[in-house]
């Protein structure tokens, strides 16, 4: 099994969830968090001072899938989350080892 | 005794003390997550060691009897015994005004030494200020010494006017504020970290309380329940409107964006600059004077990143800037329905404005001697600033054992 | 001059100044995270346009000089001159107390277009509508215009009675509410996503300065400290107290939870209805109204989603029906303890019901025609609506160049 | 009629309503953020139920004609009838003081419950506990009964002072308190889990709140605006400053840092302490007895672990403690410029110390039994406790189906 | 070594911990998620208004542990965390190629 | 590829991102978490009571890398998370199979 995490701009999140439902995806975990990459360097005024702001906000998704469809989710999450603008985020995937469901205990492809 | 004019006095009084919490806030919702409750400690300690320093001997010192115009012997009235004993309520409650501004004053003062101050050396500070410049100085200007009517250096038809406080609160507590700030020096990270409000919401609502508690402030001040209270009241509305569009429009012309700390900020500025001229000028003064506040407000909050002092929540650009030209400005627009004489543009001349500029400097000059003292005495004893590793992790769990917010769990 | 009046006077127009930003909290709360600071300064905003639109002309179009019982001559009292010229301190506090309604009224619209309204489109709006629409309705009413007992519609036994604003201020700015959230059309994701207060405690505090607040409303509406005003202040508060058990056992028995915003809500509600009837009912009928109140505005707050209309945070659900129940609950329970006639129930007819429905009905008329056009001429001019794009990141961050929280670091 | 007079009433009135919103954030605050809207609504709920019981029977049960001493006839005056009818503004706004007070003596309970009792069990509680506690106990001490000067217990010169409250109010709730925490028992992880406040900005907003009410509860109980008000307003400031410094002065020697809910909750020891007191002593006296109460409730707030029941939020610690310290310095520092009697220490001997003591226990004594009673039959009936999987996930979900804060997005 | 990653409901947090140490691990990371999975679909009312509710919140739970401890602690968590309704969770397992001490520097097992 | 991901003190993350931008890292994904290890046990006094205070707010950050940098990369954050006090966190590295740049849809290294 894969475990693909995908950083992305937090508007798009809808969209995204939506994307992974029709790719038949049965659950994702959500969370927060804040990022740079080529995004870096803008700079804000506020309060009549001038900054670089470098951190900006993101959500951050996992998804475990099967081997087989590790690819087809990330180019499901890439079309729904790409703005084309700089800071759209990325999208990587990992193996697993074993999955388990908590409910019930059960291992593997199962457990998904 | 007119039970009006004392309903009107225990309110104002009870207006006036909720300030300092609004100012808890609207400088707690300014500073970093971090070390809010650091921020709003300061307010609290001040309202502690400035209620008993002012029942001690802050009251007698300020309207005590006078020692050459300079201050109130501080035995006439130690521990308010003399007041309370021959029980008069609108002696009594005007005590308990008194107090209620020699906290607000020293309080302001906390905005520009955010994140960095020891408690205990603002608690000494906060006492001994109150004690040596707040009560002195409010002892000048409308305990019948050096700057009032009947001083020494105006004449009977021109003498400075400070209905509320323009310079005993304001121009005070904002040179008070530079010189802390200069003594402490700049946070790390100054000009470079953005620094931003952690509670916007926070700022908000301590802009509302203050508001809120300036009727008290500025329509207690004539210390009845009459025709003067109702101009003050209606002036203060005014201004702080004007002041509120004043900074928003400034902020829109030059970043884009009207802001909501604009706003907020709008409204303390155009309140402090309304406080000396509050019966002074006409609902058009007040106007004017309010819109300029925030204008000129809104351009002197950048200044300390230019000449490098860090006067973090800008007691400097607010309260010192919009102050100086409230006081000035009665100079200008001062007019004789409620006020004492008419300002330069009412065909008065310049006797007012060269009164209300002396005033001014003549408080700027004794505040920052005074309080460079005190600071020095204290930061050569117990200290003034915190170590850097506490300025990073954060003040609030390092001087108080606790973080502001708790995750929900 | 009356030193307590005046006092009273003093304190309730203070009070009535809070309750805006109080409304900004109860707002500011109810809408997400996102644009929590948009919806606090549209409240702020109301406030800076209001008064400022209030001491230029609004004052004179509501009581000055009346012509032909629609408005008031705008040139009575340009700038408060003649009321602060003539020294009178009950006239001045008045235009005060005057100015926080109108700022108030043009606030509780705000409302129906949380997350969406450009924020320079709402300011004109707010400064337009206080002058055309505020100003006029408040001249039929209180002003000596068509809705006064004096007036050319109603006779000298039955007329409308409206104490502290149900019509002027509530069912005024409930149908302004319904107009704009009509023009502005829904946010996307309405009566999908759930959109649910992204502050809670916030809602909470917003609802106890509301009701704070509303105490220098309705007592105040008194113009005196006198039994009336002591009458208003008890039926003011068993209304909102009935209100608050209304709305939440209506919710346990539909839902099964009686919830905070429900508290929240059901004071505003009690505290809207009781707005006309505050000294025109007994205490048992203050019990009633607000109690039905409670259950109505419970019911009603759902009807947007059937009708399809996104009034964000039911102006009309809370303030256009809480104030219609109000307005026409006088022809009902209406005795003359304190008020004016008897009501149907105390035997007085159906000439009060009467009188209260065609004042309710006039109001609707006029703040939906007048509402549309200045929504309309805004729209066809700078727009109302931001774009989608900043809907969904945030109207906040677009339109101010704020969000409302940093993390703590 | 005296106009002064109503217009401190009427202010004093809307302070105390506001004191019970600003008691459910410094409670909200110390909660856990997922039962803060619980808090809040016990504090919400305490208001609704707290005026519709006291407007239909419980200002009869106060200050109706007496019965025995015992307590006042209920229907005197139900719904406010006769009140009403009477149409004497100082009468009837004294009505709606009382309210406040009844409704704000009950929500004071309510800290010693946090996180796990039953919105339902809580509200049918409120109810009934303002009917058969707050009523009676307040007409033995203000009503005429057997706690007044003209009762049956006391001499004419040696009677039971308690200006504001001290035992009416903080030692009634306080033994109520103690008694309900002991019937529902401690929390899972009671003495184990930290359970910090989630929230102390809003605990410092609550304080601030309870602060500025308090004006109104202290100097609003001399029924009048005259000397004896502001003499309270005086002492009251007082006392909550020096408290403050008791309290931080505590924690800095005990556990070397002086924490902001220290400050906060220092602000209620003094207030509390000061209330029985407020004009029972001269500035001096409220100096100590403010000092003292900080310590001692510092002090106090540990004792729960040690005795093992869960006062929550440290009623008993501050309420009950500080109430009786109060309560008792009266006997010792109480003086006549505007008391009774001299205290011990000013030479009046023990007659006052006695009957201080004497009032505290009979409060003490019917309000374990009454409260007891009422618990219990709550317990057997509807039942007091949530189940522990909703406390444990939070009770806000559960019984308001809300939770406080929704993530920004 | 393997890097064992729990979603689980909040409220057994406490209970995950108690069984981690019991197992003998010596650090956990946690952190805040929300996700869905068989739990999606929850349907709620508020104001007057059915809305479906399909992310709710959910503990993630960190544990580095040698690769023979990893399928002893996954078992650990499952038990700990179960209350065998829908919404429990997953528990996953990745390899690690390394870890590190920050304070010490030290690498591999020992840094554990 | 890689997936560096570290454990750190919250007040080093600025020294962090410095050292990371210096070793030549392209991009950065921060977020929120707490934990304990070493660091278990410590007790505070609160309002008169003690307690066991375990979970001690954390920063953690991850990096994607090529597997040429990874040990370099765990280097500079180790060298410059280090306070030597303990508490200050770990860092492990975990392979990926691939990366995805959602902007361009790019795959592989071109996608860091
Ligand atoms: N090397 C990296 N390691 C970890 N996260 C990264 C890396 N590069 C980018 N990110 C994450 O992706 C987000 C978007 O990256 P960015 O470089 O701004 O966009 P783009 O890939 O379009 O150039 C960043 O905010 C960050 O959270
Ligand atoms: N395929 C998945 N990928 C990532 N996280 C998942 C996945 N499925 C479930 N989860 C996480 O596990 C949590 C519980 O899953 P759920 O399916 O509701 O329980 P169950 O496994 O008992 O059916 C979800 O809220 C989500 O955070
Ligand atoms: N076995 C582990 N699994 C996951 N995270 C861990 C583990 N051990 C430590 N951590 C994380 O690293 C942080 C610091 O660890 P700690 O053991 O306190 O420091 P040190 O490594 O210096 O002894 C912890 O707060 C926790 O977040």
């Amino acid at each position: 099994m894969k475990l693909v995490t995908a950083i992305i701009q937090p508007h798009r999140t809808d969209e995204v969830r939506a994307a992974l439902e029709a790719a038949g995806v049965k659950g994702v975990t959500v969370s927060e968090a804040a990022g740079y990459g080529r995004q870096k360097g803008h700079t804000e005024v506020y309060r009549g001072a001038e900054y670089t702001v470098d951190l900006v906000p993101k959500a951050r998704m996992e998804v475990l899938v099967d081997d087989a469809d590790a690819a087809s989710v990330t180019e499901a999450i890439v079309s729904a989350a790409q703005t084309g603008k700089i800071g759209d985020g990325k999208v990587w995937t990992v193996s697993v080892d074993d999955v388990a469901r908590v409910r019930t205990g059960e291992h593997g492809s199962d457990a998904l | 005794m007119d039970s009006g004019n004392i309903a009107w006095l225990l309110t104002s009084a009870s207006l006036v003390l909720l300030m300092t919490p609004g100012l808890a806030f609207f400088y707690g919702g300014m500073s970093r997550g971090k070390s809010v409750l650091n921020m709003m400690m300061m307010s609290f300690g001040a309202i502690a060691v400035g209620a008993v320093a002012w029942v001690l001997v802050g009251n007698s010192i300020s309207v005590g009897e006078s020692i050459g115009g300079l201050f109130g012997d501080p035995s006439t009235d130690f521990l308010l015994q003399s007041s309370f004993v021959s029980g008069d309520g609108e002696a009594l409650i005007a005590t308990g005004f008194g107090a209620t501004f020699a906290i607000i004053t020293v309080a302001l003062i906390s905005g520009s030494v955010a994140d960095r101050m020891k408690f205990s050396a603002w608690m000494v500070f906060a006492f001994v200020w109150v004690i040596l410049v707040y009560s002195p100085v409010s002892h000048w200007v409308w305990g019948g010494g050096i700057l009032s009517d009947g001083g020494p250096i105006f004449s009977e038809d021109w003498f400075p006017q400070d209905f509320a406080g323009g310079t005993v609160v304001h121009i005070n507590a904002g040179v008070a504020g530079l010189v802390l700030a200069l003594l402490l020096g700049v946070r790390k990270g100054f000009g470079k970290v953005p620094m931003r409000p952690h509670n916007l919401p926070f700022v908000m609502l301590g802009a509302a309380l203050l508001w809120f508690g300036w009727f008290g402030f500025n329509a207690g001040s004539a210390f009845a329940a009459d025709d003067s209270a109702a101009a003050a009241w209606v002036n203060t509305t005014t201004a702080a409107a004007a002041a509120i569009l004043g900074w928003l429009l400034t902020e829109k012309i030059r970043d884009g964006k009207a802001t909501s700390l604009g706003a907020a900020s709008g409204v303390v500025a155009g309140l402090v600059a309304i406080t000396p001229a509050a019966v002074a000028v006409d609902p058009w003064g007040a106007l004017l004077i309010g819109a300029f506040a925030g204008v000129f407000s809104a351009l002197a909050v950048g200044l300390k990143f230019k000449f490098g002092y860090d006067d973090s929540l800008d007691v400097v650009g607010v309260h010192l800037v919009a102050g100086l030209w409230g006081t000035v400005a009665i100079g200008l627009f001062g007019t004789t329905t409620f006020g004492a004489w008419d300002g330069l543009l009412l065909g008065g001349g310049l006797g007012g404005l060269w009164a209300q500029i002396v005033a001014a400097l003549v408080t700027i000059v004794y505040a920052a001697i005074a309080t460079l003292i005190i600071g020095l005495a204290i930061k050569y004893t117990i200290g003034l600033r915190v170590s850097e590793e506490v300025e990073i992790s954060g003040i609030d769990l390092a001087e108080h054992g606790e973080t502001a917010y708790e995750e929900a769990k």
